[in-house]
């Protein structure tokens, strides 16, 4: 046991917070905002510095150092506690940028990997579709090859930033014979090639935090596929592993739990505060109990991909736990502010912008999406505790 | 010895229940929240011909003369279609205080117009509903000041105004010193809102300097608040039991494997049970007024509880579409939502469940 | 609505009163104890009164009123308030007698019935095994047909009472290639038989709740099956349908409630009473509005019985709702009792002698007992929800 | 920087889990629960010749100088094996205490007498860590009078008492003023009992005037008991799952289908969780004083709610066989509702949270 970092890493944090303190101005304050100029110059400096793209080789745009998760956790942490844009993240540099440096040709990978590190492309996610969600690997959006061009149709969903995204990365059926998994092949698109439509997907808490998208004879030229035709389930599990990798930030729990604290202490009820009414403040010590174990979960497994030691079963929980601890601390306060925990959206005697409940139907959402918790609780029987499978059914 | 729906309570259920499916279809209930109208007169009115709003007035006064528990299966039918109409305040909490507390000459001007539905009142209870909120209404004479939040069926033609008393006035909607805001909730199939009052002019509901009207009046909108979520959660349940039905993935439909299986099952387990309990909450306030009080907490209470949790379990059962605004399971869940907090939350509720045993 | 019994059930209701008055003091104090001819002598004058087996018919030894559950409700009621025994229900008499009356044959009837009611045959049910517990119908207990005997080898588990009573009812396989459920038969045989082995078998609480029983060779007549050979799955399914019609008594949990509260006024924690603190309040609060639902859930299934309404799925969670309820009540206690609530079976610091701890355990028995939750979770899904079986697996 | 455990103290675990599991079997376990042994002398023993007493003892003083989570990942191991041994207090209460408060004498005295196993002594705390009992402990100079109740390791040659204010003594088990009597409690692996002082001989720690002392040697109790169930559940589920793969029923093992699959992994995720939250408390003790106090009530009072969570849903998954003697598994059961309430059930220990945090 050993809670340290060490002189190496206290030398880098010194450096970051220098770096924050020189450029810290230039960030831009809100990563959605449609100043793609501004995010991709701060995005360049980042990587010139290794705060971004630290661990990917220079000859594809990144900057070269050796894989070190405690050095990556380090900056994200002084950049979230300096609230500066920790520079672009998405899809693309967080999960398909690792894909392709593995499993994409030379060409592929000189071709995508930079521009998609200076944010110059932005990515989105092609896979789920209406009829394949917990069972994604009988999607049928179909790609046919014609000449020397791959000829999309079909339709994905759930697709998060289709409207502004450059590209799309997307599972496709190419071989409507073959069984199952192996008939997907990975193709790479832009999202002006004609014949694409986006449609947005409004969700309870009122926005828009989805969309589908419709393929018409969408033209992709044949050499953007990556891998083989018919290995397409191969690469888009290894751009999965990397998004079930990335273990989420347990700080933004404590912040919420923080908050939860705050508001308990301030809200009355029945001329006293909600926090000395005893069965509130004690389902709140128990939410305390749950986030201060997840917190150290995260703790034990950066240590164990620092040490490669195997924390597996300890990883495979944390979207199960996480989401659902995120979803009663909301419902918690909400409950807390009684008649006043139903008022959305605005209003002179809305609490915290409406964010409790806004947040409470949200991780309701973040519960079902990415893996519902019963396709959760499949793996974690199966992957995690080695226990048959369901037996196949006949036919 | 009967303990259970008559023929006719569940004809008058079924009748409701038609007419909304043909008249306040989804697509109808939609445009109401969308288009943020404050009546949905084709409803409103299409209710009035069936009587609902004099369900609960007496027959002397134009009424239909109904047991509370009638106007309980009714919210019950409203719930599970989320109808978009007044009725918790107009229909029931106002004709009950003004039937219990009114002078003659108030019952003879108020009662026969709420049972035609030509008008609607509001309910502003919270200064003696709700243990949170601040600058109770006071009454000074024939006037009144300070607040009232989360009015009941709150666009209006009057209001039925409680001070910190408990003492219950009738105020009307334009007078002068009335000033009306409605309020954004998470649900808008009902419309509440805040009223702030300044010297506002209210005639007094005489038989109310008991306190206890107030309280049987809160009583009643809580046991049908509580049939409004039993209704909207059934609603939930059966969706999510047809759509599990539907819905295919890895070559069966998703109902047919365990895990859905056993989500539904425990939804049913918890809520069948409710519907017994609230037949008996609201029968206790027809029929046997000492459990009056204690059954509306615990019925409205556990109903909260397990309408929440059927709320989020059909939900999570529907997968990523039932997060979406596509079905429209949202405004089921909202309302169960809103029904959980409204005249009281679950944990207060509990606390005064409490303290009516004297175990505080 | 109406929850006045009538007049006629007043007129009953006094009746018993009376009756209780002036004979109470023959009743047995305890229903366990050894004295099998006090029991039956009170046996015997309560069928006289239709107090028991009201509405068996009088040639079979009953009363001959006919089927009324409110007077049956009514009657227990009565008996209950005053404390006083009842009269012998045991397996035999609650759901085996019903079952004969409705498919044995005449002979059986008379042979059977009256010696049941009496309580001169106590009887205990064999089905479970070792390996065909929620999976019954693949029980393997062999009786094959040896001359005019059936010769009966194999072993029962979970056999209450196997020690005590003098007949078994018997579920065994008398077709072993016929399908499963059409290989079984339903004996009837003298647990003196030789050949019979009891083995109790303790359980968590300490206490021996049930038995194993063991048969070697036990030979039973011919004539003592029930149904046809083969047909012993529908006989069995009678007896349980009428063991499932038995909805148990919400009366119970009540009372445990009740002490519970007694309890929670008595017992302190930081000098304060337990029921001041309002987080054990709230939960008592939790509780208690879950005990009222069932109750009014029991008051719909008796008027449901009372007027032939159906309310199957009122009835098919009660096993499921009421055995959770009270593991969680007993809990609730033990936690009030804090340090003190591990305490057990003996020792001058135990509250309540012990109870709340044993039947914290016991209900978690009872949880999984007769249809574990799992099994009782299909039977709602599929029967009361009309939700797809289990698909076949493939062999 | 690492969080996690080192290759020694896994060798540690193993150590001591092949030792239990050669020595101390399920059926030896039950020997001493059924015929009501006092000292599982074979056990113990084989224990000291490993140096578990010593653990947690500085090496000057004969022991091995080792960490509480060192201690904590021994209490693991004894909980996964339902050891019938005492541990919490002699091998870390007691060692602690005299450490930190007791004279050079005093350590001289007693610490290497405990490293060695030669002499245990149990902790009589009740009066400081129990918010519950009452005729607290007093002390009248080298005198104490009272009861402790609930004492742990409690078949001991001295015990380790505090007052009411919380002070700690050494007192002989066989002064005269001393009178003891064991509890009958449903967790048979582990003795405990109370204690009835009258004018009882008592050696005070001097240190432990700052009453700073007793409360540390309260966490560090809590954080190994917290560890002991971590011990048992992890067994109660492993056991559950590999129940679930040998036991067939409708031609499958039950452990193919979605219900007990998904039991499982909800045991599994909540308890995973724990492992890190033990060893982060357990650390916090070793390393990171201000943090010790909160960690040690959220580690113990969590791990008391997911244990008793585990202990009835592996009982489940056992299915009737599980409910009875036969798999001794309710051993485990049993052990997990006895830590539960020792040295303070997760209730108090919240709220105890809630003021070290000035939440009330």
């Amino acid at each position: 046991m050993d809670l340290a970092y060490g002189t190496q890493y206290e030398t880098l944090r010194r450096e970051v917070r220098q770096f924050i303190a020189d450029h810290g101005h230039l960030a831009p304050k809100n990563l959605l905002e449609i100043d793609r100029a501004k995010t991709r110059a701060w995005q360049e400096l980042l990587i010139q510095h290794g705060y971004v793209a630290r661990a990917v080789p220079k000859q594809y745009g990144g900057y070269g150092a050796p894989l070190d998760p405690l050095e990556a956790h380090l900056i994200a942490d002084e950049f979230a506690r300096a609230q500066i844009a920790p520079g672009f993240g998405g899809q693309g540099i967080a999960y398909l940028v690792p894909a392709l440096l593995e499993l994409a040709t030379e060409e592929q990978k000189k071709r995508f990997v930079p521009p998609t590190l200076t944010t110059e492309i932005i990515w989105c996610e092609g896979y789920s579709e209406p009829n394949a969600g917990s069972d994604l690997a009988s999607l049928s959006t179909s790609a046919r090859l014609e000449g020397d061009h791959w000829v999309v149709n079909g339709q994905k969903i759930w697709t998060s930033t289709a409207e502004s995204a450059d590209w799309m990365f997307c599972l496709v059926r190419t071989e409507p014979d073959a069984p199952k998994h192996q008939g997907l092949s990975f193709l790479l698109f832009s999202m002006r090639t004609p014949g694409i439509r986006v449609r947005p997907l409004k969700t309870m808490t009122g926005d828009a935090h989805f969309n589908e998208v419709f393929f018409t004879d969408v033209r992709v030229p044949q050499v953007q596929i990556v891998g083989e035709r018919g290995q397409g389930w191969l690469v888009a599990n290894n751009v999965l592993l990397h998004e079930r990798d990335d273990l989420g930030d347990p700080d933004a729990t404590l912040q919420r739990l923080n908050a939860l604290v705050d508001l308990m202490k301030k809200e009355t009820a029945a001329g006293g505060r909600i926090m000395d009414n005893a069965a509130y403040r004690d389902r709140l010590l128990r939410l305390q109990g749950r986030v201060m174990a997840l917190r150290y979960n995260h703790l034990r497994l950066l240590s164990a991909k620092l040490n490669n030691k195997d924390a597996s079963l300890a990883a495979m929980i944390v979207k199960l736990q996480g989401t659902e601890l995120r979803h009663e601390l909301e419902g918690l306060a909400v409950d807390a502010l009684g008649e006043l925990g139903i008022l959305y959206q605005e209003g002179r005697h809305l609490r915290d912008g409406g964010s409790w409940q806004t947040m409470y139907m949200f991780y309701l959402g973040l519960i079902i999406g990415g893996g519902t918790s019963q396709i959760q609780k499949n793996i974690i029987s199966e992957r995690g505790l080695g226990m048959p499978r369901e037996p196949k059914v006949k036919a | 010895m009967e303990f259970g729906l008559s023929a006719e309570q569940t004809m008058l259920q079924d009748s409701v229940a038609k007419f909304l499916d043909r008249t306040s279809p989804l697509e109808r209930v939609r445009r109401f929240c969308e288009q943020r109208e404050q009546r949905a007169q084709d409803v409103w009115s299409g209710l009035c011909d069936l009587g609902i709003p004099g369900l609960f007035v007496a027959e002397e006064h134009g009424g239909i003369g109904c047991s509370l528990l009638d106007a309980a299966l009714v919210a019950e039918t409203l719930g599970s279609r989320v109808a978009p109409v007044p009725f918790v305040a107009t229909a029931v909490m106002a004709p009950l205080a003004i039937a219990t507390a009114g002078s003659p000459a108030q019952q003879a001007k108020w009662l026969p117009a709420l049972a035609e539905g030509k008008v609607v009142v509001g309910a502003a209870l919270s200064t003696a509903a709700s243990n949170r909120l601040t600058d109770p209404v006071q009454a000074d004479g024939a006037k009144l000041r300070g607040r009232a939040l989360f009015v009941l069926d709150f666009e209006a033609d009057a209001y039925l105004v409680a001070d910190s008393q408990q003492r219950l006035y009738l105020v009307d909607a334009n007078d002068s010193g009335v000033h009306r805001e409605s309020l954004a909730t998470i649900d808008r199939t009902r419309i509440v809102g805040e009223l702030v009052f300044e010297d506002a002019a209210a005639e007094l509901l005489p038989g109310s300097n008991d306190p206890d009207v107030c309280a049987r009046v809160i009583d009643a909108g809580r046991i049908v608040l509580a049939a409004d979520t039993l209704g909207a959660a059934s609603t939930m349940l059966s969706r999510a039991v047809a759509y599990s039905k539907e819905r295919v993935q890895f070559g069966r439909p998703i109902g047919s494997f365990q895990a859905v299986k056993h989500l539904c099952a425990e939804m049913a387990a918890e809520l069948e049970p409710c519907r017994a309990m609230m037949w008996y909450a609201a029968h206790a306030f027809d029929a046997m007024p000492d459990e009056t009080r204690l059954n509306a907490c615990h019925a409205k209470a556990h109903l909260s509880e397990v309408g929440t949790r059927v709320a989020r379990t059909s939900t999570e059962v529907h997968g990523g579409i039932g997060f979406t605004d596509e079905l429209g399971l949202h405004l089921w869940f909202k309302r169960i939502g809103a029904n959980r907090q409204l005249l009281g939350g679950p944990d207060q509720l509990r606390d005064e469940a409490a303290r009516l045993q004297q175990w505080v």
